[in-house]
């Protein structure tokens, strides 16, 4: 199937999807050295995504995108993660870890930015993709089938021949590929993807693009796609979440946020980001940079470098509310002053 | 692209010492004090013979015994404190010296001397370098001197390899480059830009590397080829005691745990000046 | 014609294996005041000539001229006067600032080898100008460069270059490493230098849509060849050659409308 | 056809670099020889020779010709296989070294099995559980062995569990009227070959001890160098992934974390190999084994200066021939090592 997912009409109803994974309060904390303190990464963050929705996050370095994604799955053996995250009825968050293990690869998969670092490098490509399934007390031979059935779906060339090669023998956009497969070998129901193509040139980008769109709408899989690069989410995904400073400030369906951004800070990005297909004098420069997180400033993280503030911003911390069919944290949908 | 810019803050924070980390300073201040001041206390006796006295154990008098000649353990092994720490702090710094010369004539010269130096280097670590400065020792006739020659010729190849790795590695550095399309002199560039990010490695290297020669110092002397009898020299002192392990203990285990406490405390030193450059090495 | 390349080729030894040819044959021109962007892929070896602009590395074959400097054989005079008059900064902020260095150091030291200024007291009072001119606050003089942002940083490092008023900026890929939002300022930080100290920039990068912003002519590189080069216009407008076309294409556009009918466009092509 | 080229330039390569080191070995060998005080055909004669007797020997190793000539007639010999000659026992230090090798080889072969049976499993705890109270105990416990010096310790050891407890033989080899025919020379070996059991339980009881001292000597390098690579790989992406793949932590120790952080364990231990031929000398002489320890260490006893320079001119050939080996090894071992050295083939 080679089509473009297709974008859902502005105007039309969203269809009312299934929730899969409903995330609630999700805060992550990191231990500083071996003081005992930590410092907040991710701070209250809520979504929900539906089955086989494509849902981008979108934010800066720091802004707590990559930490949350891992979070969903306990991948980061230090972090300190409180809240909820439901999955299918059960909180991940509450699971043992053998449980966990049982739903990572089978349930949610994961796949990284640079395959070559996310791939181990004494292993050789078969063995690694067929590993989820061997894990799971699947026969080798059974693994090894299932894992080339994969490999050719996603357009590794001669992959048969190449079971047995290493990573080091293969090209960027083929890694990425093997990658893919070792996660889409379990046959999970949501795929996390964290920059998955930041690392490749262009037109590598766009085939894994295309590539996910069609193993995404053939497996009726959901994806929530990590990057920093609004370009991708608007081509691929239906609905972004745009994090900054820990939490998420603005979220709705693609084409109403790209159309019309309602947070000062998602209006700045779109603006900021220089177009193929248009000239303009000038770039919009967003000024200073986002904080560290140990120095967020009071209220609204973005404050400083907002240029609709008013007084209450530097006080108040925004909640993230409805807005029509999105959901946005900035103190100017309550007027100002109020 | 989001791991590094918040690992760095908490990477930075300065940390106060521990306990733990204080008691080790303390003992090498102290091991340093008892280094360059105790000899200055000792009484002349320690290096004249008192058969009468012989092989006593400890006492008031004796804090640790007296060994096969009569001579008091204690205040030979603060008077060999001297000779073992100035000895090693001797040998580490003419090998680190040699070290760091051959490295930065590498780093920064033509590719064909870097080759030449580097396979000598590669010659140096292929080598026990143990035996060989055994070798030396023996060859220049046996006494702490040449034991300390012997150590300085054979010592200087690992550091030379680390420090030209590290250094080559801050070449690769864009900033070097960026000096270069200044139009930086060569001096200037190894000496300002490529050094002074390089050396600090070295710098923890130091601390153990006294320790590590602290026991090799010994266990030539042990073997015979480094300081001579009637020195206070740990090593020497435990050659000359051995026979009596089974009927004066002390005049074997005083010296030892002398060169094992200061081999130690260096080696903990380097230790907790690594963790503190990279904390994810720490234990906890 | 400010630089001229002439038909530069570069291999680097990969012994045992043979020699891999990075560049062949490259040629191509700098003019003064004009920006020029290099663009393609990774491999393509946009950065090894960057390098060879510098004179960081050599090339085997072909010339490079530099206003009358023969740039891969000068010395003495020559050599410095065209370490002065061309300079670059880099993609990485982090590493390419010598962290030992205080700001005033870095952005000093240009003026300080070439004897531009003939006491420190003038070198700060230059140093403090440019940081102005850069955006930075010159009470930042003497803190060292760890606790500023990325994008501190390469403002930091254009001044460095700038400092010392050189004719050409050679810049290898220096927004790709900076947050989004951060990427206009030092993109808008460029074009502000350009046109005011009249500079030649040469902009390599694999993110064609700042180089459309930034660059009015480009050239377009492929496995260490120049495929295709010309006028914004033309290489944007009415690209020739098959790889033009298909590294254009595949350009995502952050505009779901426009980018998903450029993508499904392209899918439908593919798959005829 | 790349990759038998790729091979052959490193074997090619690492011969070069062996055989390099043995020249380099021999010219400081030389150095040595030229470094001692006195007249040389004095020393090589013995101090009892009469003058006819040391212009003999004088002319046998051309003492009279230039110094370079000196220095190839030198390698020369060493090509020979002659080591000089022992002015204690009279013999040619390769006829006497021969005799003591097996003894130190058996030494060092199960202070080295020791060594990683205790350094390996050690480190794989203590990083699997950083900041544990085992990764505590037994950190401090190596930092504690690693400065010790090995001959104190085998005193006192020797002192104790010999003499106090006698729990092990004090000193030798085996026990009297243990001995087997002499094979191979190395008294367990011996025992085993002659079908001896008895003398071959009463060998190991003999060795245990000076190995175990030996062993603990390197084991807490081993144990720190993996430690340290082990805790390296464990925090890299491709653990990550792993565990992202639903893997138990049994599954990522041992499938990829081990074989992954393994690689600079295998280059120290091929180090230590020769080290510790080295570092008999420590040992040896205090358990009264009769190894090249013992024979180096009686040579300097007895200002047999000929006999010490033989044998570190013999030990270091013995140390580069197990260098090579091990990278021989590592390169049979280690894809990546491969990619790294042979050049990458990749794409």
């Amino acid at each position: 199937m080679k089509t473009v997912h297709p974008l859902p009409d502005e105007a039309s109803v969203v269809p009312v999807r299934q929730p899969l994974i409903t995330v609630e309060k999700l805060t992550v904390d990191m231990p500083l050295g071996r003081s005992g303190s930590s410092v907040r990464i991710v701070d209250g963050v809520d979504f929900t995504i539906g089955v086989g929705e494509r849902v981008a996050l979108v934010g800066e370095s720091g802004s707590g995108k990559s930490l949350t994604a891992r979070a969903l799955m306990r991948l980061d053996r230090l972090a300190k993660l409180s809240g909820r995250v439901d999955f299918d009825g059960t909180d991940l968050l509450k699971l043992s870890d053998r449980d966990m293990g049982k739903l990572r690869g089978s349930s949610i998969a994961m796949v990284f930015q640079d395959p070559m670092s996310f791939l181990d490098p004494l292993m050789t490509i078969g063995d690694q993709v067929a590993e989820t399934l061997r894990i799971r007390g699947i026969g080798k031979a059974e693994a090894r089938k299932r894992a080339l059935a994969v490999l050719d779906e996603l357009g590794v060339d001669r992959a048969a021949e190449r079971l047995d090669a290493y990573p080091h023998e293969f090209s960027g956009g083929m890694r990425q590929r093997v990658v893919l497969a070792m996660a889409l070998v379990g046959e999970p129901r949501l795929l996390i993807a964290d920059e998955p193509t930041t690392a490749l040139d262009v037109r590598v980008q766009d085939q894994v693009l295309d590539l996910l769109d069609d193993v995404s709408t053939r497996r009726g899989l959901a994806v929530l796609f990590i990057t920093h690069d609004l370009g991708v989410v608007a081509g691929f995904a239906e609905r972004v979440m745009v994090m900054y400073s820990g939490r998420i400030v603005e979220d709705g369906e693609v084409a109403s946020v790209f159309a019309k951004p309602s947070h000062p800070y998602t209006q700045g990005l779109i603006k900021a980001v220089p177009r193929i297909d248009q000239d303009l004098n000038t770039l919009y420069a967003i000024p200073g940079a986002p904080p560290p997180p140990l120095a967020r400033p009071s209220g609204c993280p973005f404050h400083p470098r907002c240029d609709q503030r008013f007084d209450r911003c530097g006080v108040d911390l925004p909640a993230l509310q409805p807005v029509g069919m999105s959901r946005v944290a900035c103190h100017l949908l309550d007027g100002k002053g109020a | 692209m989001t791991a590094p810019a918040i690992a760095q803050p908490a990477a930075r924070r300065k940390e106060g010492f521990s306990a733990f980390e204080m008691f080790v300073f303390a003992l090498v201040v102290a091991l340093l004090a008892i280094a360059v001041f105790g000899p200055f206390f000792a009484p002349d006796s320690i290096y004249s013979s008192d058969i009468a006295n012989s092989l006593m154990p400890p006492s008031a008098a004796n804090w640790f015994g007296t060994d096969d000649q009569g001579r008091d353990v204690f205040w030979r092994l603060i008077v060999g404190a001297q000779t073992t720490l100035l000895s090693a702090f001797l040998v580490v710094t003419l090998y680190s010296l040699i070290g760091v010369t051959i490295a930065t004539v590498a780093a920064a010269g033509p590719r064909w001397l870097d080759e030449g130096l580097m396979r000598i280097t590669d010659i140096g670590l292929a080598l026990p370098g143990m035996i060989v400065a055994l070798g030396f020792a023996a060859a220049m006739g046996a006494s702490l001197r040449s034991a300390v020659i012997a150590m300085a010729i054979t010592g200087w190849p690992i550091t030379a390899r680390m420090l030209r790795g590290i250094m080559r590695q801050t070449m690769e550095q864009p900033f070097v480059a960026g000096a270069q399309v200044l139009g930086v002199s060569k001096w200037r560039l190894m000496t300002k830009h490529v050094l002074p990010n390089s050396l600090d490695v070295l710098i923890v290297k130091w601390a153990g590397d006294i320790g590590t020669t602290v026991l090799v110092l010994a266990s030539l002397s042990f073997i015979g080829v480094g300081a001579q009898p009637p020195s206070a020299e740990w090593g020497a002192t435990i050659a000359s005691a051995r026979g009596y392990v089974s009927t004066a203990w002390w005049t074997v285990v005083a010296p030892g745990a002398a060169v094992a406490i200061t081999s130690i405390a260096f080696g903990l030193l380097g230790d907790i000046i690594q963790v503190r450059r990279d904390p994810s090495l720490r234990g906890n | 014609m400010l630089m001229s390349i002439d038909s530069i080729s570069k291999s680097y030894n990969a012994f045992p294996n043979p020699p891999a040819k990075v560049l062949h044959d490259v040629t191509l021109n700098v003019d003064t005041g004009e920006a020029i962007g290099l663009v393609g892929e990774s491999g393509s070896g946009k950065s090894t000539i960057a390098k060879c602009m510098l004179a960081l590395i050599k090339p085997e074959e072909g010339r490079i001229t530099y206003d009358g400097i023969d740039v891969i054989h000068a010395k003495g005079d020559d050599l410095r006067r065209f370490r002065r008059e061309v300079q670059m900064v880099f993609q990485d902020p982090y590493g390419s600032l010598n962290p030992r260095m205080t700001v005033e150091e870095l952005i000093g030291e240009g003026l300080l080898i070439h004897k531009l200024e003939p006491t420190a007291a003038a070198r700060r009072a230059r140093v403090a100008e440019m940081m102005e001119m850069v955006g930075l606050n010159p009470n930042d003089m003497d803190r060292y460069t760890r606790s500023f942002s990325g994008g501190q940083r390469q403002r930091i490092a254009i001044a460095r270059a700038l400092v010392i008023r050189p004719r050409i900026l050679v810049c290898d890929e220096p927004v790709a490493a900076l947050d989004v939002s951060v990427q206009a300022q030092v993109i808008n930080l460029l074009q502000d230098m350009q046109k005011k100290l009249n500079l030649a920039i040469v902009f390599v990068a694999h993110d064609l849509a700042v180089v459309r912003h930034l660059c009015e002519k480009i050239v377009v590189l492929h496995k260490g060849k120049v495929v295709e080069q010309g006028s914004r216009d033309e290489i944007f407008g009415a690209p020739k050659m098959p790889y033009t076309q298909s590294l254009l294409a595949a350009v995502p556009v952050p505009d779901p409308v426009v980018g998903r009918a450029r993508r499904a466009a392209r899918r439908l092509e593919t798959a005829n | 056809m790349l990759a038998f080229r790729a091979y052959s330039w490193f074997l090619s390569r690492r011969l070069g670099l062996a055989l390099l080191t043995l020249w380099g070995l021999a010219s400081l060998v030389f150095l040595m020889i030229k470094l001692m005080p006195g007249d040389e055909a004095q020393m090589a004669a013995g101090a009892d020779a009469s003058a006819a007797q040391i212009e003999a020997v004088r002319e046998r190793l051309g003492l009279d010709a230039p110094v370079i000539m000196q220095y190839f007639s030198f390698l020369g010999r060493l090509l020979r296989g002659d080591l000089g000659t022992s002015i204690v026992t009279l013999q040619p230090v390769l006829a006497d070294l021969e005799k003591v090798l097996p003894s130190t080889l058996e030494l060092v072969f199960i202070a080295m099995l020791l060594n990683l049976a205790v350094a390996i499993p050690a480190g794989i705890v203590a990083a699997y559980r950083q900041g544990g109270v085992f990764d505590a105990t037994s950190r401090v416990t190596a930092v504690m062995l690693g400065g010790m010096p090995a001959f104190w310790l085998a005193l006192v050891l020797q002192y104790v569990l010999g003499s106090v407890w006698r729990v092990v033989p004090i000193s030798g080899q085996q026990s009297y009227g243990m001995a087997s025919p002499i094979v191979t020379g190395a008294p367990t070996l011996d025992a085993l070959m002659a079908l001896n059991v008895g003398a071959f339980f009463d060998a190991l009881h003999h060795i245990i001890l000076p190995a175990a001292v030996l062993a603990a000597l390197f084991a807490t390098q081993i144990f720190r160098t993996l430690r340290a690579s082990l805790l390296g790989v464990l925090r890299s992406d491709f653990i990550m992934a792993v565990r992202a793949k639903g893997a138990t932590a049994r599954h990522m120790l041992v499938r990829h974390a081990l074989p992954n952080s393994l690689n600079p364990v295998l280059t120290l231990s091929g180090t230590q190999a020769g080290a510790m031929i080295g570092s008999a000398v420590l040992v040896e002489t205090v358990f009264a084994r009769q190894g090249i320890g013992a024979y180096m260490f009686n040579a300097v006893a007895q200002k047999d200066a000929f006999a010490v320079l033989g044998s570190v001119m013999f030990i270091g050939t013995v140390v580069c021939l197990v260098n090579l080996i091990v990278d021989i090894l590592q390169l049979l071992v280690d894809p990546r090592i491969r990619a790294a050295q042979l050049g990458s083939q990749g794409q």
